[in-house]
C-alpha cells in the first residue's frame, strides 16, 4: 500500500497499464512534456514519443486519430487538455466514437478511452470548469465515468483502458491534489457500472459522484453531529451505464432521496438519477427528490467570489438534507 | 503497331487488368443505376449513386492492394467497393436494408460501405469525419512499422470542414501513409464549387500541410490511377501523404431525393454526360486495340449479369428481427 | 386562415420577418436552391443572394460566422441542414453563442436564430434522425424550442428571430408535411416557454413535445374511448426555457404523469420534467411517473423493421398510459 | 542628414507616431509584468500576458481605426487591447475579477478583453473560436455596405483548429474585410513548431483560400506595422483578406500556472530576450534621431506611473456581488 493523490494515481494507472500492453498509447496536447497537470510525467522518457505522443491542437483530430488507430491495432488514451475543450471533439465522440460499433452491426469496434480533467472549484472560469457527463451520458455506445478519489480513479481507469468501448474518463480537477489515499500497490481494477457506497447510513439516500462526493460526505458528518440523522452516501463513480439497483437498494431502505452534482441543475444527470426513482421506486418514498446542483449559469464565472455563489457545498447540501430530514 | 501489352505496360498494368478496369466501372455504373431503379420501384427508401464518378473510384482503389490497405470511403464509392472486393450482392443487401448486410445489417443507410476482412471502414454521414480515422489508420501503421497505405475519400463539399484541416496538418507533421482524395465533381448538392472556395484547385492546399496535392482528370480512369499509383508508392516509402483532387461530374441526382432540374441545367449536365468516363475508356480501349466491340459489350453482359443475381439474392435475403435492433450498442461479451 | 403544412409555416415565418425588417438573413447549407426541404424556396429571388446565403458545408463556421454577424447588425437566421449536423457546431453554439452575453456581464449578445430539422420515422437511418435538444436544453444563456404544428412553428419561430438571444430552433422533419392546419393569415407570435394543452383530460397528465404530440394524441383517444380514461396532452413547444408552471398545474389534478419522448430515455429531457414534479409535485402524485421514449440505442436504424421497434407510438404511449390508470 | 519627420514619414507615420508605438509597447510589457507580480503576490489567482509579443501586438493594432475596426483578441494581446484604446485600469481591473471590470465583471477570465464601444468583442478559453466570429462581422459589414475591417488573431497553436481553416475558406469565397492574424511564438505551451506544423511558414496556406499570406519578423514593430497597414487598406478596397503571419517568441511562461523551463532551455529563452522587440525599437528611435535616451526614459516613466495609479484604482475598487452571479444569463428585459 502506498500513499497517493489522485494525479499520481491516474499517473500509475496509465504508466502501469503501459508496461503491461505495448499497443497501449497517449496523445493529446503537452503530453509529451508531462501534460499540464502532470498525468505523463515521464512517459516520453519511458515509452518514447510514439507511445506519448503530442498532437496539434486539434481536438477533433486527437480523438478522430484516436479512433482510427484502435482500429489497426492500437489502444489510445486521448487526453483533452479541459473537458471544456472536448466540445470540438463532440462530433467525432457522439457520431463516430459512440456510433461505429453499432451502425456496422457490431462489426467494428472502438476500443479508445477519453480522459479529461473536468470540474469547478479552481478558479478556472467558465472554460476551464465545465461539467460535461449530462451530455455524454445521453448517448448510447459510449461508457462515462466520474473520480474523484485516488482509489477509484486507478481502478476504474484501468478497467476504461481495458473496456473494449469507447470510455470517457473524467477526473475531478479539484481532486487532483486535495488529499493523499491508500491504495494497493498491486494491480487492481474497480468494475465500470458499480457505485460505492462512501458512507452507510438509514434515514437519507445521497447520490453524488465527483467533487460532491466529498463536499457531501463533509454534510453528512454534519448531519449525523449536529442532527442525529443518518446520511447514505452513495458515489455512482460510473455515470453511464450507472448502479441503479444499488441506488434503488439504498432508497427503499431509506424512503428519502438527495441528489448531489455540480452540474447545472436542469438536464443534468442527476435528473435521470431523480426520474428513475420516480418511477422505479415511487412506493417507497416517503418524500419529494430534492435536487442540490448548480443553479443555470454557465459554470463557472472566474470571480472566486461568484463562483462560490453558485456552486453547491457542504453548507448547500446539508441545508436540502435537513429539508428532506424534517419532511 | 504497339501490342496491347506494350500499352498496357506502358501503364504499368496488363491487358487483362486494363480490361478488368473497364469492368469495375462498368459493374459500378450497373450496381448504381440498379440502386436507383429499386429505389423508384418502391423497394428501397433511399439511394445515393456515384454515376459519373466511376473512374475517379476504380482509378484510385485499383492502386491499393485489398485486405492489406486501408479503405476510408465516403457515400457515394459504389466503385471503390467494389474495386477493394465487396460484392454487388453486399451493396444491394445494404441498399435493401438485410439481415445480413456486411455493411451494416440494415442499421446505416446504403452506400455506407464496411467490410472487415476488406478493411473497409465503417462511415457515418457527417461529411468528411472520416477523414481523421484514416490518420489514425496511418499513425498506428507506423507506430507499428507497418507499410500498410490507409486512402480516404471526401467530396468536394467536404474539404470546406474542420476536419479535413486538422486530418492533412496532423498526417504531414507525421509524414503518415495517407492518401487524402478528393472527389470534385464541383457541386455540394446545390452549392457550385464557386461558392465553396476561392481556389479553383482544391489540391493546391496541401502545400500547405507540406506534402504534394495532384489534381487529376477524374474522369481519365488511367490518369487517376497513374496519380494514384504514385501517391501510394510515395506513401509506402514512408515519404508521407498524398492529396489527389479528381475533378469530375455526378451525371445523376446527389441522390432519390434530390431534383437536380433546380441548380443546374439540362445543358450542364447533357455536356458532362458526353464526357461519360466508361464511354471515353471503352472508345480508348477500342481505338488502342486492347480490345473490340464484342469483348465490350461480353464485359458488359457479364456485369449485367452479375447485378440481376446478385438483386435477386439481395430481395430473397431475411429483413432483421425487430428486437435485433437493441443489439450490439457496446460490445458483447463473448 | 389559410391551411398550410407545417414546413410552409416555417418559410412563411421567415419569409414575413425578412420582410418586415432587411437586417435579417438566412445562411446555410443549399438555402439559395431553397433547402432540402424547401424551407427557404423563392427567398434569393425574393431577397437577394446576400440575404439568403450558401455556405459553404461548414457547420461551425455556419454558427460562428452567425454570431459575428449578429454583432454587427445583421440578424441571422442559420440552417443546420439536419440535426445530425450540428455536432461540428458544438463548440460554437456552447461555448460562444451560449456563453457571450454571461461571459461579458451583459455588455455584448447573440440574437442569433439556429434552425434544423430534427426527429425519426422518415428511414433517415442513425444520422438523420436524432434529437438534440436534451444537450441544448443543459445549456444556459440558449432557449431552445420543439414543434411539430403548422400553427406553433409560425408562431414559436417568430418569436425566436424576434429573441434577444441565441434561439435553437427544431422542427421535427415528420411533421413537416404531415398535415395542414389553419392558422392566421396575419403577423402573430407565440411566447417562448408557454407549454399548450393539446387535450383537456382529469385522470393523467401526459407531458410531450415535438413528433410524440401527434402519438401521443392518437393514445389518448384511443384510451378515452377503449378505457374511459381522460388524458391531458400537455405539449411544451418550448423545452428552454420550459412551462413548469403549466405543468405542475395539471400534474395537481391529476395525480398520474406520463412523460413522453422520442429521444433515448436516460438523460433526455423528460428526466428533468421528472424531476422537477416528483420535486415540486410529489404530495400529488398517486403513481409513479412513468416514461416513454425510445431505448438507449442510436436513433434511428435505417431498416424500417428496425426503426419501427425502437421508437414510440400511438401503441406504446398507450399501454403507459394504461398501467398508469390501473395503478 | 535626414530628419525625425523623413524617417516617420517612409513609414507613413509621423515621429509623435513612433514614439506612441514604443509607449503602447513599453505600457503593454509594464500591464504584463504587473499582472503576473500581482498574481505572484497572490492578489489574482491567474496571469496570462504577452512579453515579447508587443511589437506583433501594436504593430497591427495601430493601422486600424479605433471604434470603427473590428477587433477579435486571443488571450496573449495585452498589446492589441491598449493599442485599441482599453486602458491599464480596464485590464488591471479584470485581472483582479473587479465588479466593474467591462471586459466581464469578474466573470471571465483576466485577458480575455473586451469593450462594446471600441468593438473589441469579448472572447473565449477555447482556441481560435473568434476566427468565424471575424468573418461573420466582416460579412455583416460587406450586407451592410461599410468599410469596416475585422481583425482576429490567434497563436500558432491555434492554426492547427478546425474553425481556422473554415473561416479562411469562408472568408476568402465572400472576399470579406478579414485580417487574419497569427502570432507564432514558436510554441503551444510547450508543443514546439515542428510538431505543430510540417511546414515553416503557416503563412503560405492563405494561398489555398485565394488571398495573401505575409510572413513577417514579429519583433520588429514598423514591419508589423507595414504588413498590417496593407492589409487594413486591401480590407478597405474590398479585394479580401490577408493573413498576416507574425514571428515572435514568448519571453515569459505560457500562464502563472506554467514552468516553461520543462521544455525549452534557458539559453533558447536568453537568445530571445535578446531580441526584445522593445530594446530594438528603442536602439532603432535613439540610432535614427527620433528620440534620444532621456525621451525614452520619460515615456518609460510615463507609462510606469499610469500602470501604478491604475494597480491602485483596480485594487480599490469593489469585488462583485455574489446573488449577481445569476444576472445576465439571458438579455434582461428592459
Ligand atoms: C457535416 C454535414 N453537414 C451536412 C450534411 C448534409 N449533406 C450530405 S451530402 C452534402 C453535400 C456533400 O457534397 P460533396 O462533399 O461535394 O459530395 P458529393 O455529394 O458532391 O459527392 C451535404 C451538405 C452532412 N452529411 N454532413
Ligand atoms: C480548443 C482548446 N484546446 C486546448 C486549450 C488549452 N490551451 C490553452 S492555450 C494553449 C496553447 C495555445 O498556443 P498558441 O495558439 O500557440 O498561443 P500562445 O499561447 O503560444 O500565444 C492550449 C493548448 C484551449 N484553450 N482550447
Ligand atoms: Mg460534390
Ligand atoms: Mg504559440
Amino acid at each position: 500500500m502506498a500513499e497517493k493523490q489522485m494525479i499520481e494515481a491516474v499517473h500509475d494507472a496509465m504508466f502501469e497499464e503501459m508496461k503491461r500492453d505495448s499497443s497501449i498509447i497517449v496523445m493529446g496536447e503537452d503530453v509529451g512534456g508531462g501534460g499540464v497537470f502532470r498525468a505523463t510525467e515521464g512517459f516520453k522518457a519511458e515509452f518514447g514519443e510514439a507511445r506519448c505522443m503530442d498532437t496539434p491542437l486539434a481536438e477533433a483530430a486527437i480523438v478522430g486519430a484516436a479512433i482510427g488507430a484502435s482500429l489497426n491495432g492500437i489502444l489510445p488514451i486521448a487526453e483533452m487538455q479541459f473537458a471544456d475543450f472536448s466540445h470540438p471533439a463532440f462530433d467525432q465522440i457522439v457520431s463516430e466514437a459512440a456510433r461505429l460499433h453499432y451502425r456496422s452491426n457490431g462489426a467494428w469496434s472502438c476500443p479508445i478511452t477519453i480522459r479529461t480533467p473536468y470540474g469547478a472549484g479552481i478558479h478556472g472560469g467558465p472554460y476551464h470548469s465545465q461539467s460535461i457527463e449530462a451530455f455524454y451520458a445521453h448517448v448510447p455506445g459510449l461508457k462515462v465515468i466520474a473520480v474523484a478519489t485516488p482509489y477509484d480513479a486507478k481502478g476504474l481507469l484501468k478497467s476504461a483502458i481495458r473496456d473494449p468501448n469507447p470510455v470517457l474518463f473524467l477526473e475531478h480537477k479539484k481532486a487532483y491534489r486535495l488529499y493523499r489515499q491508500e491504495i494497493p500497490d498491486d494491480d487492481y481494477t474497480i468494475p465500470i457500472g458499480e457505485a460505492d457506497i462512501k458512507r452507510e447510513g438509514t434515514d437519507i439516500t445521497l447520490v453524488t459522484y465527483g467533487m460532491m462526493v466529498h463536499h457531501s460526505l463533509k454534510a453528512a458528518e454534519t448531519l449525523q453531529s449536529e442532527d442525529g440523522v443518518s446520511v447514505e452516501v452513495i458515489d455512482l463513480r460510473s455515470i453511464s451505464p450507472w448502479d441503479k439497483e444499488r441506488v434503488l437498494e439504498s432508497v427503499k431502505k431509506t424512503g428519502k432521496v438527495l441528489i448531489v452534482y455540480e452540474d447545472n441543475i436542469t438536464g443534468g444527470f442527476g435528473a435521470e438519477v431523480s426520474a428513475t426513482i420516480a418511477q422505479e421506486a415511487f412506493e417507497y418514498l416517503d418524500a419529494p427528490i430534492i435536487r442540490v446542483a448548480s443553479p443555470d449559469v454557465p459554470i463557472a464565472p472566474y470571480s472566486g467570489i461568484l463562483e462560490e455563489y453558485i456552486l453547491p457545498n457542504a453548507e448547500k447540501i446539508a441545508e436540502g438534507a435537513r429539508k428532506l430530514a424534517a419532511y | 503497331m504497339v501490342t496491347a501489352k506494350e500499352i498496357a505496360g506502358a501503364h504499368g498494368l496488363s491487358p487483362e487488368q486494363l480490361l478488368d478496369l473497364y469492368y469495375k466501372m462498368f459493374l459500378a455504373r450497373t450496381v448504381g443505376q440498379r440502386e436507383r431503379m429499386l429505389n423508384r420501384m418502391g423497394k428501397g427508401p433511399f439511394a445515393v449513386t456515384g454515376e459519373g464518378h466511376e473512374a475517379a473510384q476504380v482509378g484510385t482503389a485499383y492502386a491499393l492492394t485489398p485486405g492489406k490497405d486501408w479503405v476510408l470511403p465516403y457515400y457515394r464509392d459504389i466503385g471503390v467497393a467494389l474495386t477493394i472486393g465487396m460484392t454487388p450482392t453486399d451493396l444491394l443487401k445494404a441498399h435493401l436494408a438485410r439481415a445480413d448486410s456486411i455493411e451494416s445489417g440494415g442499421r446505416n443507410m446504403p452506400s455506407h460501405f464496411s467490410s472487415v476482412p476488406l478493411r473497409i471502414v465503417s462511415g457515418s454521414a457527417p461529411v468528411a469525419t472520416q477523414y481523421p480515422h484514416a490518420v489514425g489508420v496511418a499513425l498506428a501503421a507506423k507506430i507499428r512499422g507497418l507499410d500498410e497505405v490507409a486512402i480516404t475519400y471526401v467530396g468536394d463539399g467536404g474539404t470546406s470542414v474542420g476536419d479535413v484541416h486538422e486530418s492533412m496538418n496532423f498526417a504531414g507533421i507525421h509524414k503518415l501513409a495517407v492518401i487524402f482524395v478528393c472527389e470534385n465533381n464541383q457541386y455540394a448538392i446545390s452549392v457550385k464549387w464557386d461558392k465553396q472556395s476561392a481556389v479553383k484547385d482544391v489540391a493546391v492546399r496541401a502545400a500547405g500541410y507540406g506534402f504534394p496535392g495532384v489534381t487529376v482528370d477524374g474522369n481519365d480512369v488511367l490518369a487517376v490511377y497513374a496519380a494514384a499509383k504514385e501517391a501510394v508508392n510515395r506513401a509506402r516509402r514512408g515519404e508521407g501523404p498524398t492529396f489527389i483532387e479528381a475533378k469530375t461530374y455526378r451525371i445523376v441526382p446527389h441522390t432519390s431525393d434530390d431534383d437536380d432540374r433546380r441548380y443546374r441545367t439540362a445543358e450542364e449536365v447533357a455536356e458532362w454526360t458526353a464526357k461519360d468516363p466508361l464511354i471515353r475508356y471503352a472508345a480508348w480501349l477500342t481505338d488502342n486495340r486492347v480490345a473490340d466491340q464484342k469483348q465490350i459489350e461480353a464485359i458488359q453482359a457479364k456485369a449485367l449479369q452479375e447485378v440481376d443475381e446478385a438483386t435477386q439474392i439481395a430481395e430473397d435475403a431475411p429483413t432483421p428481427d425487430p428486437a435485433s435492433a437493441l443489439r450490439h450498442v457496446f460490445v458483447e461479451d463473448k
